[in-house]
Parts: C-alpha cells; sequence; structure tokens
C-alpha cells in the first residue's frame, strides 16, 4: 500500500500547489502529469476561498477574466505613471526652450526635440522622439469574453472570428443574390441592364486596411481568398443590390494626372495667352512655353523643328500638337538640354502636351491622357550590375 | 484490456529496479473499469443551493426537457438520414448501425438512430441548461453557412473553418490568453474536408470534453461519447440535425433562466 | 510650378514603386510572388495613341473602365500621323540593326519607293489599260497584303512522348503568326547577291508574296503541308 | 483542472473518475458535464479501441427488383426527368412497375405478357418506352420543344459557336 499512498501525497500535493507543469522524477515516468493551467473543461475556476456549486461558480470571476482584469489593471497603472511623468518632461522642455508650458503644442514639441537631439539618421522611426505613453505602449487587447469566460464572438474558437464573419457576410449576400435571381427567373423577369454596378472609381481596399477595419492580423493568403471571394459577388448579375455592403470593402482611386489641376492662361504684356511648362525624358529636360494665337511656328533652342535631324523626333514634337489640333495655331519655343535626341524630343512632347492642357477642353485633355501623352515616361537605362558586362549582357564564358 | 494496457506502459518505463513499483503504479491508475470505479469514488458532497437542487431534480427526470417527441423517424426518413455511403468506403466500426445495404448503398438503421438522437439532444440539453459553452463544428464548405446561422440564433459557438492545430491542447498560445474551453462539442460532420476524422474529435477526447457526432458510415464512432449514425452529407439531413440541436440548446437555456430567475 | 511637377511626379514614382513592389499581377488577384520587369505597375494601360483607335474603343464602349485607370506613355515611335502604320514600324525594328532606327527606316521607304517603280514599269509594259488598272501599285497596300499571305496558322512543336519526340501541329496566336511572318519576308530580303541592294531584293519578295507566290509563301504553304501530316498527333497537345 | 491527455485509455469518463478517486481533482471541480454522464450514460462506451463484431450486414432486395432487372435489360433507362417543375413525375421505371402490379392485381393477364401488357398500358399514357413505337416525329417534337424552354436555348447555342470561331479563339 506503501506506494499507493505515496502516490497520493504527490498527487494531493500538486493539486493543491501553483497549476504548473511538473514532470516528476525519471523513474515516476509511467505517470505523467501534465498539468496545464486553466484549459480544461471546468466551467470556472474554483474561487479557493468560497465553496459554490458548480452552477453558482460560473458566475462568479472565472480564472480567464481574472487573469485579464490583473493585466488590464497593471497596464492601466502603469500608463497613468508614464503620463504624469510626460507631463512633466512637457513642462520642463517648455523651460528649456523658453516657450510657456501651458501653450506648448505636441508640434513645439517635434521641434524641439528635433532641435535638441539633431540626428542623421535615415529612418525616421529611429531618430529621438517624445510622444504620450497612450500612444507609445500599444493598447490592451480588449478581453474577448464576458466575466464567466463566455466569449462574445460566434467564431471565437476558429482564431479568426473577425476576419472568418466577413466571409460569412460575404456568403449570405451571395445566396441572397442567388435567391433573389432564381426568384427572378422563375418570374422570367428580364434583368434590366442599365441598372449595373459600376466600380470605377474605386478598388479594394488594401490587405493592411483590412486589418484595420477588422481590428485583426489576416495573412496573405486570406487577403487573396477575401479578393477572389468578393470580386465572385461583383460578377454575380444583381450584384448591384449589394452595392452598399460592397462599397465598404472599396476605396476611392485617385489617378495622379486627373486630379491634377490644370493651370490657368497666363498673358503677355500684349494680351498674348501663353502657358510654360516643364517636362523630361531620360536625362533630357525641356522648358516649354506656348503662345495662343499663333502661325504654328517652332522653335528649339533658337532653331527650327530642323533642330532634330531625324524624322521621327519631328513626328515626336508634333504629336501633341496634331493630335491636339492646334497645329497651325499655336507658336511654340522650347528650350532643351541635356539627354539624346530621342530623349530631347521626349522631353518636349511631354511638356508641350503640358503646356497645351489650358488652351484645349477638358474632355480633349482626356483624350490625350488616353493617348499616352500626359504621362512622363518613367523608363531609364537600366544600371550596369557587377560581375556582368552590362544590365543584362553577361561576359563571354571561357572553358579554361 | 488491463494486462495488455500495463505492459505497454511497462515497455515505455525505464529503470529496472522499480518494476515492481511500477506494476501497482500502472495499475492504479488506468486498469479502473466503470464498475470498480463507482465503489471506490468519494461520495459526492451535498450542495446546499437551491439551483444545485434544480440540477439534481433535472438529472432524474428522463426527458426533462420533453425533447423525445421533437421527431420521428417518419421525419428521419423523409430528410433521408437513412441514407449512407456505398459500400467501398465503408467503416467496420459502423456495422451495429447498419440495417442493410441496397445495391451496394448503405442503409443506416433509423431506429437505432432516433434513440441515439433523443439521447444526444437531451445531453446537449443538459449541458445547455449548466451554461456550458456548445462549439458546433461542420466542415463541409456547403453547410458553413448554415451550421454558423444556427450556432448564432442559439448564442453558441461555430467552427466551420480550417482547425489550427493547438486550439484546444495549446489554447493559452493559440488564443493568446487564458480562455475557457468548450463544454460540448455537435460535430455535423466527424470528418474534415480530406475525408480523415476531424482533428477536434481526438482533442476534445484528450482535453476530456464530450462530443456528440452525426456518423455517416465512413466515420470512426469511438472516441464520439454520443454518437449519432445518420447521413451528413444531404442538406436535408444537416438541417434536420440543425434544427434539432437548435430547438434543444434553446429549450435548455430557458429552463436555466427560469432556474436563475427564481 | 516647374518645381511642383517635380516633387508631385517623385511622389507618384515613390508610390509607383511601393505599390508595384507589393501588386503584380494584371488579374486582379494580388500574385505578391513574382516580379515583373516593366517599370510601369501592373494597372498602367496601353495608351490609344490614334484618334482612330480610341473612336473604337468609344464604340466598343472600353472607355468606361478606361476613365479611372493611369495610361502609360506613348512611345517614341508612336504616333498619330496619317503615315503611320504599326505594321510598318514593327517591320523595321525587325530589319534594324545595332538599334539604327532610322537607318531601319530608311530603307523601309527606300524598299516601298522600289516596289512604287516596278509596278508603275508592270502598268506601262501592260498590254490593256484595263489589265494595268488590274495591278496594285500603292506599295502600303502590297506590304499589309504580302504579311498576310505569309502568316501561318499552325506550327510544328516537339512534344516527347515515351522516347520519341513527335512533331505535333500547334495553333499560333496572333502575334506569334506576324512575328514568324515578318522574320521570313526579313530573312528572304537578305538571301541576295552581295552587289544587290536591300530594299531591291524586298521589294521582289513582297510583290511576289501579295501575289501569294515566291519563297516565303511557299515556305508557309510547305509548313502547313507538314501540320496537315502530322494531324493524327494533334491530341498530344494536351498531355 | 488536472487532467490527463491518454484519450486512447479508457473513457473521458474512467479518466475523470480516475484522477477524482486519486484525488488529483476534487470533487467540487468536476467538469459540468459528470452529473449528465452519470445521469444519462451512452449506450456505447466511447473508448478508442471499442471492438466491433463483424457480422456482414444483409442485402435489400424487395420482389418487384425481378421487374425492374428485366425492364432495364430491355429498356435501358428511358426517358429524363424534369428537375425544375415543381411536381417531379414518378421515374418510368416506378410507373411501369405500378402498372404491372395494378394488371397483376386485376388478374386477367398470363404471367408472361404481364410484362408487355404494361409496357403498353404505359403508351397508353403517352409514354413510348422504346422510341421504334413513338407517333411520327414532328407532332412530338413541337410537343417537346414548347414544353421544354430549355432545349431551344442549346440549339441557338449551336449555331452562334462555329468551329472556325473556336480555331479562330485558340488563335487570340
Amino acid at each position: 500500500m506503501s506506494s499507493s499512498s505515496l502516490l497520493k501525497i504527490f498527487f494531493s500535493r500538486s493539486a493543491k500547489g501553483t497549476y504548473s507543469h511538473s514532470f516528476p522524477g525519471l523513474w515516476y515516468r509511467a505517470v505523467t502529469i501534465s498539468v496545464n493551467s486553466f484549459c480544461t473543461t471546468l466551467s470556472s475556476a474554483v474561487d479557493e476561498t468560497t465553496e459554490d456549486t458548480a452552477l453558482e461558480r460560473s458566475k462568479t470571476m472565472s480564472k480567464a477574466m481574472r487573469a485579464y482584469l490583473e493585466r488590464a489593471k497593471a497596464h492601466d497603472k502603469f500608463i497613468a505613471e508614464q503620463a504624469v511623468e510626460y507631463e512633466i518632461g512637457m513642462r520642463h522642455l517648455a523651460n528649456i526652450m523658453g516657450e510657456d508650458p501651458e501653450t506648448f503644442t505636441t508640434e513645439d514639441r517635434d521641434r524641439s526635440i528635433a532641435y535638441l537631439f539633431p540626428s542623421g539618421l535615415f529612418e525616421p522611426r529611429a531618430r529621438p522622439l517624445m510622444k504620450h505613453p497612450m500612444e507609445l505602449f500599444p493598447k490592451r487587447k480588449a478581453a474577448e469574453f464576458d466575466e464567466s469566460g463566455r466569449p462574445f464572438h460566434t467564431l471565437f474558437y476558429t482564431g479568426r472570428p473577425a476576419y472568418y464573419q466577413v466571409l460569412h457576410d460575404i456568403t449570405g449576400v451571395i445566396m441572397e443574390l442567388d435567391h433573389f435571381s432564381s426568384r427572378m427567373s422563375r418570374l422570367n423577369v428580364s434583368k434590366d441592364q442599365e441598372k449595373s454596378l459600376n466600380l470605377g472609381g474605386s478598388e479594394w481596399i488594401s490587405k493592411s486596411e483590412l486589418e484595420t477595419k477588422i481590428i485583426e492580423p489576416v495573412k496573405d493568403d486570406d487577403y487573396a481568398f477575401f479578393i477572389k471571394s468578393m470580386n465572385r459577388m461583383v460578377n454575380h448579375p444583381y450584384s448591384y443590390r449589394a452595392e452598399d455592403f460592397i462599397m465598404t470593402y472599396r476605396k476611392e482611386v485617385k489617378t495622379g494626372q486627373a486630379t491634377q489641376e490644370i493651370p490657368k492662361l497666363m498673358y503677355t504684356s500684349d494680351g498674348v495667352p501663353y502657358m510654360t511648362a516643364y517636362g523630361g525624358r531620360k536625362t533630357a529636360r525641356a522648358n516649354v512655353t506656348v503662345y495662343g494665337h499663333g502661325s504654328g511656328k517652332i522653335t528649339i533652342n533658337g532653331e527650327d523643328i530642323l533642330y532634330f535631324s531625324h524624322i521621327q523626333e519631328r513626328e515626336q514634337v508634333v504629336f501633341p500638337l496634331h493630335f491636339s489640333g492646334l497645329l497651325g495655331h499655336v507658336d511654340v519655343v522650347a528650350e532643351v538640354e541635356g539627354g539624346g535626341t530621342t530623349g530631347k524630343a521626349g522631353a518636349i512632347r511631354f511638356a508641350l502636351s503640358l503646356a497645351l492642357r489650358p488652351f484645349l477642353d477638358s474632355e480633349v485633355v482626356e483624350k490625350m491622357r488616353l493617348a499616352g501623352l500626359l504621362t512622363r515616361d518613367p523608363r531609364v537605362r537600366e544600371r550596369k550590375k557587377p560581375g556582368q558586362k552590362g544590365a543584362r549582357a553577361k561576359f563571354t564564358w571561357k572553358k579554361r | 484490456m488491463a494486462c495488455t494496457i500495463s505492459r505497454r506502459l511497462f515497455r515505455r518505463v525505464t529503470g529496472g529496479i522499480f518494476t515492481t513499483q511500477h506494476r501497482c503504479l500502472s495499475l492504479s491508475c488506468t486498469a479502473l473499469s466503470s464498475v470498480d470505479l463507482a465503489q471506490k469514488l468519494p461520495e459526492i458532497p451535498e450542495e446546499d443551493s437551491a439551483i444545485a437542487q434544480k440540477m439534481k431534480e433535472a438529472l432524474q427526470h428522463p426527458d426533462y426537457f420533453k425533447l423525445a417527441n421533437l421527431f420521428t423517424v417518419e421525419d428521419l426518413f423523409k430528410a433521408r438520414v437513412h441514407l449512407g455511403h456505398k459500400e467501398g468506403s465503408f467503416n467496420k466500426l459502423m456495422t451495429p448501425f447498419i440495417f442493410g445495404s441496397r445495391l451496394s448503398h448503405l442503409i443506416i438503421d433509423l431506429d437505432q438512430t432516433a434513440e441515439y438522437l433523443r439521447q444526444a439532444l437531451n445531453f446537449t440539453a443538459h449541458i445547455a441548461f449548466r451554461g456550458g459553452i456548445i462549439v458546433f463544428v461542420c466542415r463541409t464548405p456547403q453547410h458553413q453557412f448554415l451550421v454558423e446561422n444556427t450556432a448564432k440564433e442559439c448564442g453558441e459557438y461555430a467552427h466551420t473553418r480550417l482547425w489550427l492545430p493547438g486550439t484546444l491542447t495549446n489554447s493559452a498560445v493559440q488564443f493568446g490568453c487564458v480562455t475557457r474551453l468548450p463544454d460540448l462539442f455537435i460535430f455535423l460532420n466527424t470528418l474534415d474536408s480530406g475525408l480523415q476524422q476531424h482533428v477536434a474529435v481526438r482533442d476534445a477526447a484528450k482535453m476530456l470534453i464530450p462530443t456528440v457526432g452525426i456518423v455517416d458510415t465512413n466515420c470512426n464512432p469511438n472516441l464520439v461519447t454520443y454518437p449519432v449514425p445518420g447521413n451528413d452529407d444531404t442538406a436535408s439531413s444537416i438541417n434536420i440535425y440543425c434544427n434539432l440541436f437548435q430547438t434543444a440548446v434553446q429549450r435548455g437555456k430557458e429552463k436555466r433562466k427560469e432556474v436563475l430567475d427564481k | 510650378m516647374a518645381m511642383s511637377v517635380i516633387r508631385k511626379f517623385s511622389l507618384l514614382r515613390i508610390g509607383l514603386r511601393s505599390e508595384f513592389l507589393h501588386l503584380r499581377c494584371a488579374s486582379g488577384l494580388p500574385d505578391v510572388l513574382t516580379r515583373s520587369y516593366s517599370k510601369y505597375p501592373p494597372s498602367y494601360v496601353e495608351p490609344l495613341y490614334t484618334q482612330k483607335s480610341q473612336e473604337e474603343a468609344v464604340e466598343v464602349g472600353a472607355l468606361e473602365e478606361l476613365k479611372f485607370k493611369p495610361v502609360k506613355a506613348a512611345y517614341v515611335f508612336q504616333n498619330n500621323s496619317v503615315f503611320h502604320d504599326p505594321l510598318v514600324v514593327k517591320f523595321s525594328q525587325h530589319i534594324m540593326k545595332a538599334g539604327q532606327r532610322s537607318l531601319a527606316r530608311e530603307l523601309m521607304v527606300q524598299t516601298f519607293e522600289q516596289i512604287k517603280r516596278i509596278q508603275i514599269k508592270k502598268k506601262i509594259e501592260a498590254e490593256s489599260p484595263e489589265e494595268g488598272e488590274m495591278i496594285e501599285a500603292n506599295p502600303l497596300k502590297i506590304f499589309n497584303q504580302a504579311v498576310e499571305n505569309c502568316r501561318p496558322v499552325l506550327h510544328l512543336v516537339p512534344v516527347k512522348r515515351g522516347g520519341i519526340t513527335y512533331k505535333v501541329p500547334v495553333p499560333l496566336t496572333e502575334k506569334r503568326s506576324y512575328f514568324v511572318a515578318i522574320r521570313w519576308l526579313k530573312e528572304a530580303g537578305r538571301e541576295k547577291f552581295r552587289t544587290v541592294h536591300f530594299p531591291e531584293k524586298m521589294a521582289k519578295e513582297l510583290i511576289d508574296a501579295a501575289n501569294n507566290e515566291g519563297r516565303v509563301v511557299k515556305k508557309k504553304q510547305d509548313l502547313h503541308r507538314q501540320c496537315e501530316a502530322n494531324r493524327a498527333y494533334a491530341h498530344y497537345r494536351w498531355s | 483542472m488536472a487532467s490527463n491527455r491518454l484519450e486512447k485509455i479508457g473513457t473521458i469518463y474512467t479518466r475523470i473518475s480516475g484522477l477524482m478517486k486519486t484525488g488529483a481533482v476534487n470533487i467540487v471541480d468536476r467538469p459540468l458535464w459528470y452529473d449528465v454522464y452519470e445521469a444519462f450514460p451512452p449506450k456505447l462506451e466511447p473508448s478508442y479501441d471499442r471492438k466491433v463484431k463483424e457480422i456482414p450486414f444483409r442485402k435489400i432486395f424487395y420482389p418487384e427488383d425481378l421487374i425492374r432487372a428485366q425492364f432495364y435489360k430491355k429498356y435501358g433507362s428511358p426517358g429524363t426527368i424534369q428537375l425544375s417543375d415543381q411536381n417531379l413525375r414518378l421515374s418510368l421505371c416506378q410507373l411501369f412497375i405500378e402498372e404491372y402490379e395494378r394488371l397483376k392485381a386485376e388478374g386477367n393477364t398470363v404471367d408472361e405478357d404481364l410484362f408487355n401488357e404494361a409496357a403498353l398500358a404505359l403508351e397508353a399514357k403517352g409514354i413510348y418506352l422504346d422510341k421504334s413505337r413513338a407517333p411520327i416525329k414532328s407532332e412530338e417534337e413541337e410537343e417537346a420543344s414548347a414544353a421544354v424552354p430549355t432545349q431551344e436555348t442549346a440549339s441557338a447555342l449551336r449555331e452562334r459557336v462555329r468551329l472556325a470561331d473556336i480555331f479562330k479563339e485558340s488563335q487570340d
């Protein structure tokens, strides 16, 4: 009997002791007891002090909730202390800078920190900074369960409740649309064409925006699956019925050039409207001024269009004028330097199209944008790489 | 049964000198069949509070929540609960529940299904009555939406997505904080999408959580505490299961509200 | 004002780069793995640099979604002039050597001039005036007709099945068929005696091709005959 | 609460009871389901290595299966069921069986030609099992095409997509 009593002492001691992983010595290997902190099925922890029945216990504080509250209390206390220190620091900083502590704003604070602690570090976040503790220390994750330990969200145990809730909503909407379309086909009501979803000026929100929206980390392939299911919903014939749901996950698209407001025309002393523009291509830079009521004279660096020997460059310079129909109506004066012939021609073309915009109405400007005249060509010479003859070419392979 | 287990344990144990001690050790903790358990178990202390009394009375009553007449075998037949898979995918452990094979289509015995289902409903209702956490699990994509809706309507929880390893066995790390584990798992399909047994069945058994599961002819009913032999694929049968379990949970909760209000 | 454009543009470039690094695939599904060599992020659209192409887009109603899409800059050889023909530009790019685009363009002009001369001579030597009318003199038309006639529809792809490589006839995409036709014509143009100039030889080849005779068209027909012969292996394409 | 994770040994009840017996788990801390399990123990012990007697399950056959076999051998599986209309008719074979039973009940026909009689009875109702005996095509055609709108879309589809298009499409 001795062994079983020994066993009992061992058990009882571990039961009363703090809940921790305890592996008995080697020779007790047969009885491995993994006492995990509180993951078992007991509806609520035993509040050592009061002896209640199983049911009443679940009303008292659950172990999980109590652990959470302790952590929250510690965090708030810590933040309160830091806030006090921060306030005193701000007053000291104001005094050092000789400003009135009462009206010392955050901008003044950042300015004075940058002044007092100049730093050449490239990464702005690495430079010295002074911020309110609330911003510095991340907020504790709010408790996701009530005092009896019951989680709030239905999909809590999947580990990613908010994300799967979004997928659940999408399925719901798609099923609704399917029911509606089957009802429509049963009553053979044909779908009226013009009522369709236009997602022109918007695109899906990015992964980081989705994460901030549902306050939960999202993995890459989860995000890809989210986009695929949203696209599936958008392709549904009756998707316009769920437009507001779809729009909550889309953001406005701001096209660079379109929203750029077209500068107003300027007038020379004798009333001739003119516009100047600056453009570039590769390493060429061009300054172009366009004068209205002109006769179509083009001067480049003081010379005629014959400045360019090849026809292709001349065509490039004339392209915006011909496309917008102002060929013989405006005079063009261009100064260009840098780059080669094609680069110069490209720079002039780009600057010229920018300068022509105030002379034209918006719909022609849109046409020019579609023709690719209003986009700066970002293509530049690719750098040479070490270990290679050029950007792409490799050294000739030598056997020996 | 006892000797095989102890031999397996015996082999795992190192250090020959303490063999005698291990024999009785292994005996003491594993070889307890349910019969001799009752005598050895210390008496459950009498809890005096009114709620506990109510609890105890509920247990005496065979059908405290009147769930028996929720459905008839006819309803199960109409919901095609009797249709099993084909003989090719038959799991031998399901032999007692099979009525027969109609041209290699296995037919499940609906009488047994009704019996097991009533017991499962009763158990679920009692767990809900005691305020336990119930999680509906179903991995077949076409029923995900329905199951999640059912769980939301009866205020319980659903897990119809990819099962993260360690959700139960390593929950403190998985959820980032100490969490209360569910008190009952209801499997509307005990297989996962790869036609293997769902990991949660084994994990629930590991964490001493009872499970109620719809077991089809290609499932393994052993680890499921309250198996319900039945069709786990057709939409109509899943519908009938969801409605039944939902009413069971809701009745349990109503009774609980009555008891707590008093 | 000038400075603002650069700053704005540099912002755009940074915006371009970060966005381009993150999303690559044009099919809307963000494919973050492979990386495109193009300087333009995937959302940029090819420009409609001629009035004609823009009118077509209006008819098709494609303008609607183009409204919000950023557009690439038109290339140097693209413009809206009457003389611009994309096929001619493509052909001159093919015959260009060592990046001498102007020389290539010059050779194209001479070839067309040569074509015109030959056709005019034929017109004069033709017996009856109606026959004269029949002869096509416009070099551009002849050129387009020649390329059209030389475009193969199928080509043979070696497929290894059970140790043996079969020549399997596979359809050619449109781009690919233009590429092959132009390359054949260029090679035919260069198979000449040393003292013969390229434009003369090219002109002859183009005229022959336009009349569906000549070496290049024969080459195309041989290829089609071979594909017809290997028709039995056509289904290996899907293995 | 203490627990052991050996799910293959014993059942969740025996394991928790063992722990309670040895005092590792205080009786008051017993899990929520323990009393309910004790009150309503499952019919079969949920243990990992529960063995099952291997009895071969019986084959389910009905007397009319013989007729079904003959029917399918003779006519194959004729007729399709339009799933979209609300009141689904029984399968042709089932209708045939009903006719067969009815004729058999009347008893005025000899067993051998009961089979053909049933087929004729069905034809009276307008269901032609073997197409050869069906009346001339034209009348059948309109009625079929009128009744089943989907038929038209299929033939319309055939005209619209010509082989050349497919070939051309594959080139883009």
